[in-house]
């Protein structure tokens, strides 16, 4: 009997397990630090000041997230695709890398646009419909948005290819660059071509799939048997998974993936195991296809308030601050605001 | 007998295919509990059940390479490609498997396969959901392509599409699906038109509008338009694709000496190329004024802040029509 | 004056190719005139019908009806 | 560090290794039969008779190869793709399957044709260049060859979902699909999306990969770091190595396999690790990119000789059937011949 | 300066193009040792290195698809696609990436790719691989698209091609690569045409043949054996197949009034199309007859016992010619 149960499938698959024994954490839904002695070193340096100012990233990119969905609602943009719950997967990998790194963006990556320093207004032409892509890719080391669900996986396997024909790879200076894509994406062929590239020519790319348990309409089970980070067993690199919703464990294993890429271990898979908490885009209807039970047990994952809750615990933050990111917060919702209306 | 918009009609004849014949499977992203990003497989999942409507996973090769194989074993797929700029993902498979099977096989293998392409712009929607790709299939050999532009059209072509035993590609004209003004009354138990046949809608005298899916209603709204200052235009709406069936064109151009063929996509070698090609070529001595074309320019679709100014309108057809008079 | 095979002679003969539509060198061909003897009318010196009928009826075009 | 050696790379991957400690055989290249705990149940049939009609099988087969090869070299042929050495893969599979089952081949299962009762005079007409495709697919229950590298497998795993909707999977009498592919086909986004459909929907599908090392001029190396079998456990079915150059480990691990599919627990990926001892096809050169050393190394392996030294070791054949054989090849050849020339 | 048959002359300006540029790799199945199917990487992975001649896994999409990163990255890779019928596994990645990164980045993005393609049928071949899917392009706006058809061409084309800042597909005559009689001096230290212009091949004032790639020699041997007869014909090479450089093209007509379109291709909605939609409009008074085509048939391509029926041939442009000249 070959087939997995249906009882290992689902839980190795579906929201509402806790991603299984496998998932790397570091922190947890209450906020409590737990220890990991295989990835704590790769956030040594995350003190008080360092946890503020991934707090104050994801805190704002969820407050752009917000806002622009408002702003489509109200019919400044022509479409937004919501962010939300992903602030912890997409701040923890965006900060893991370099400046000399490159990412390659499926659509969904303003958190990572962010770190790469995009400006939201040029990350928003795209849903303005006034442009197909705003900012600058070369300076930013931002490739554009790619769409087509797959194809920046083969995009980002040849520039990584390049990284290393370069000689730009091989030691703790070297390069490495990251590719996002969904978990519905691994299904599609450009996404297995793009393992085997890379495998076989030893790319420095870091494949970081966010499974937020949903394309679009369609649970992970419609792609998948088996965990997505169990993908890259075939292929002979490693595979991860980590918590999703955990900005440490999320920096700390990207750090990690990229090193082993720099330095010549690539390729490397991480799966990010975390939640869309909105719609698909603002075009989608949830209601059609999941209950809000799963929303709910997710929220209680959610990714900004185990840290608010570690930083006040552990007297890393007081309310002071809390209220001054929020003003911040404010502010940079009104000025994208002003921008479009 | 009820009224539909396209949207709903495709729906309704979805559902009278499947309960004509319990071989019809319904493939494709979303197309389950969903309905479809558009909603036009609405409710099937519910009553046909998972094995007769299938979430499939993402990858549209993989859609339809396996709607070949399930072909091949007697079922009558109708897959969904959600957006016309997905359908590349599948090309290989629609040019290299689909339109060759039954060429290769010497007709012993069949493949009785609808692929569903919503196409075209006007919806104000990001990359890669506003294209046009018709005229890649139109020069493929082995495959039939059709486009409606009517609700009473969209609930027969996709029945008599899904009945055919040929693969054909359905174009659907996304951006009418859900319009409430062009809602027509369909009754199931009228006879329909043949399938791989034009239609002329309006008859005319002056000049002769040809074209297919979305631009159908721009090009009877110029006719109207037209008609208000006293120049009367023919407007044949093609309905198919591949094969075309251009009689009709020819006939109307024996009348009227002019001929405008508009579509969406650009038009470098382009069914409107090839309308062009033969109309010069069958009406030789009938044509008063070139073979004039309105359609998308040769660029990449454009940010949809622009695409009033890519898709032809009203204003670009009847200026084309001037042009083509005063020739 | 007998038909001449016209395509093939105007074809060989000229350099440049007398500019008319083709339902006009249609009617020249049916009333059998050679439209390299014509001067055309219209504008840019296109051949009309009018040019064509003229000619087959042995009367020059009158300039001030070419536009 | 997570990239294997080179050592391992090598190990796993090269045609001189005897296909690594996974490999299942049953016969060995001298013609000793090795006992399976696993394997054997599959072959109790397998009797002296049975073995004599399998290697009639691979020698009429082979007979066949040669006489089209030597036809084309005398022009009869527009070009011909040899199976030299794939016999016992090929025999093995193809003599697994039941008549309801269904085999899409790629374009190189001569030997499969032959059991799915397709005439070579109907096979030839593609490679005489009269026809695409020269026998009956429906009722051969054989596809059309398929020439596009990878593009059957997902018409394979269609056709292997529609007999599970059909209700013909589920027992003993359920029946199955086998798709043959190529070492190279496994780089193809479509015999990954195959994996994953076939995987998803439960297929009955056989995957059956005939590694003969080459990929016209490229070495396995340059589609994966991994053995190939080892591609299935990212999807949640089981991946087996099998020596492809023996009948029986064949014949044993297909019809395991496939029974697997038929009751409902399907898919399956079977390597068959051989060689390609001919060239890619007619108008190929393997001088330019590979060692005779390494043909002479799988000569000793020889898929044919191994089971006439069985039979002879265990009195199971004697020289006249030996000699029958060879006069029934050499009338098989002339009429092959008769009909081409 | 050596003699070179046009699959030489591509050698040649292969290993010139990577002398010149450290940058410029080459990326295929089975180009390195083997030297490609055709020999026309032959000797370059031997001389520049695996690092600069890439043996790729087999996969069309993952070639062209990891090409644009390398391209992003600053090289300039040529990949080789093995026969023109395996494009399509790689057709997503030129219609949605390829052709539109440069348009979608507002031009911060280059991708000097250049994609060989050997195309085209004669060579007696198996299925796939006599296919000329040259109109699936051109119709693809963002991309640019180049046929060789001689030796001196093929040498200074692809040089230009891969030298070119925009994505280019070069289609090769592969029936023609090794043909002896074809033999040219190749000149490197010579300055070559253009690389996006039409040549006349030569000049004739009956009728005009407009042609590109393999279908030049048939039309230069039709011009022979008509001026034979008495019938001067003119013969272009497009060169350029998009963006098309038909002002030569106007031109001849002007002068000829007769235009026949050659090409291997299915005719529908084709460059051959294009070609007499746009010159029927633009010489629409100079035209003595219509613009005729002889083409490939809208069928799938044959077996290749039958390619001799299938292919334009002298006879067919011949046959094609007199009709136009008794129109
Ligand atoms: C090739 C292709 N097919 C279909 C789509 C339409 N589509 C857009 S997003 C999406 C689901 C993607 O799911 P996933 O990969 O999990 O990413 P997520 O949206 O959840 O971040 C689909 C089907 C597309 N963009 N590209
Ligand atoms: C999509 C595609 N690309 C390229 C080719 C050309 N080609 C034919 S066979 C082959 C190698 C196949 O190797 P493998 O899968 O190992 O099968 P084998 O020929 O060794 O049986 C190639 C590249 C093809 N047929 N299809
Ligand atoms: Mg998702
Ligand atoms: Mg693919
Ligand atoms: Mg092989």
């Amino acid at each position: 009997a070959a087939k997995p149960t249906p009882e290992q499938v689902i839980a190795g698959l579906r929201a509402t397990s806790e991603g299984g024994a496998d998932l790397v954490q570091l922190l947890t839904p209450e906020g409590e630090r737990v220890d990991s002695p295989e990835f704590d070193r790769y956030v040594t340096d995350i003190d008080g000041a360092r946890l503020r100012s991934l707090f104050r990233d994801m805190t704002l990119v969820r407050r752009f997230d917000r806002e622009a969905n408002a702003l489509q609602r109200q019919g400044q943009l022509g479409i937004w695709v919501p962010l939300l719950g992903q602030e912890a997967a997409q701040i923890g990998a965006g900060r893991a890398l370099r400046p000399m790194d490159m990412a390659f963006p499926s659509y969904r990556e303003h958190g990572v646009a962010w770190c790469r320093n995009v400006s939201p207004q040029d990350l928003l032409g795209i849903f303005r419909c006034s442009d197909h892509s705003g900012w600058d890719p070369v300076a930013a080391r931002f490739h554009p948005y790619t769409i087509v669900i797959g194809n920046q996986v083969l995009n980002a396997a040849g520039y990584a290819m390049g990284q290393r024909f370069d000689g730009h790879v091989g030691d703790d200076d070297g390069e490495a660059t990251i590719c996002f894509f969904g978990d519905g994406a691994t299904s599609q062929g450009d996404v297995h071509e793009g393992f085997v590239w890379a495998a076989v020519y030893d790319a420095p790319l870091v494949f970081f799939c966010q499974n937020n348990q949903w394309a679009i309409s369609e649970p992970t089970e419609r792609q998948s048997r088996l965990p997505l980070y169990q993908r890259a067993q075939g292929y002979g690199f490693p595979g991860i998974r980590v918590d999703g919703n955990d900005v440490l464990a999320c920096l700390a294993v990207t750090r990690w993936a990229l090193d082993e890429c720099r330095t010549g271990n690539g390729p490397m898979l991480i799966e990010a195991f975390t939640y869309r908490m909105d719609a698909h885009t603002t075009t989608d209807d949830p209601t059609r296809y999941r209950l809000s039970d799963e929303l709910e047990a997710w929220k209680l994952k959610d990714p900004i308030e185990r840290v608010r809750a570690y930083l006040s615990r552990n007297g890393l933050a007081d309310n002071d601050f809390f209220e001054e990111i929020a003003a911040e917060a404010d502010n940079f919702a009104a000025e994208i605001r002003d921008f479009c209306v | 007998a009820p009224q539909l918009t396209i949207g709903k009609a495709l729906n309704h004849a979805l559902r009278a295919a499947m309960e004509a014949d319990p071989k019809v499977l319904i493939m494709g992203e979303d197309v389950g509990k969903l309905g479809g990003v558009f909603r036009i497989t609405d409710g099937l999942q519910k009553d046909f059940g998972e094995h007769r409507v299938l979430d499939t996973p993402l990858a549209e090769s993989g859609i339809i390479g396996t709607a070949i194989g399930l072909a091949v074993r007697g079922f009558r797929p109708v897959c969904e490609i959600q957006f016309d700029g997905f359908v590349f993902p599948g090309f290989d498979q629609i040019v290299s498997q689909l339109a060759k099977l039954h060429f290769r096989s010497q007709g012993k293998v069949k493949v009785p396969i609808v692929v569903r392409i919503p196409f075209g712009g006007g919806i104000g929607a990001v990359e890669h959901h506003s294209e046009s790709p018709e005229s890649l299939f139109s020069h493929t050999a082995g495959l039939r392509l059709v486009s409606c532009s009517n609700p009473v059209d969209a609930y027969w072509m996709l029945q008599q599409a899904i009945r055919c035993d040929d693969p054909v590609l359905f174009f659907e004209p996304k951006k009418l699906y859900h319009t409430g003004s062009l809602k027509e009354t369909v009754d199931p138990t009228a006879s329909p038109d043949p399938l791989f046949a034009s239609r002329v809608l309006r008859s005319g005298t002056a000049a002769t509008l040809v074209t297919y899916g979305p631009s159908v209603r721009v090009c009877l709204d110029a006719a109207i338009a037209a008609a208000e200052e006293g120049t009367s235009l023919e407007v044949i709406d093609l309905r198919t694709l591949s094969p075309l069936d251009l009689e009709p064109v020819f006939e109307s151009v024996r009348k009227t000496g002019r001929l405008i063929a508009v579509s969406e996509a650009p038009s470098e070698s382009s069914l409107t190329s090839e309308i062009a090609a033969r109309v010069q070529q069958e009406c030789f001595y009938s044509l008063e004024a070139p073979v004039l074309r309105v359609t998308g320019f040769d660029t990449p679709y454009p940010p949809t802040k622009l695409e009033e100014y890519y898709l032809p309108d009203l204003d670009r057809v009847l200026h084309t029509v001037d042009r083509a008079l005063t020739w | 004056a007998p038909v001449p095979e016209p395509a093939l002679q105007v074809a060989v003969a000229t350099e440049v190719i007398p500019l008319a539509k083709p339902p006009v060198r249609k009617l020249a061909k049916e009333l059998g005139i050679d439209l390299r003897g014509l001067t055309g009318s219209g504008e840019g010196g296109v051949i009309t019908r009018d040019d064509v009928q003229h000619a087959a009826n042995g009367v020059a075009p009158s300039p001030a009806g070419a536009q």
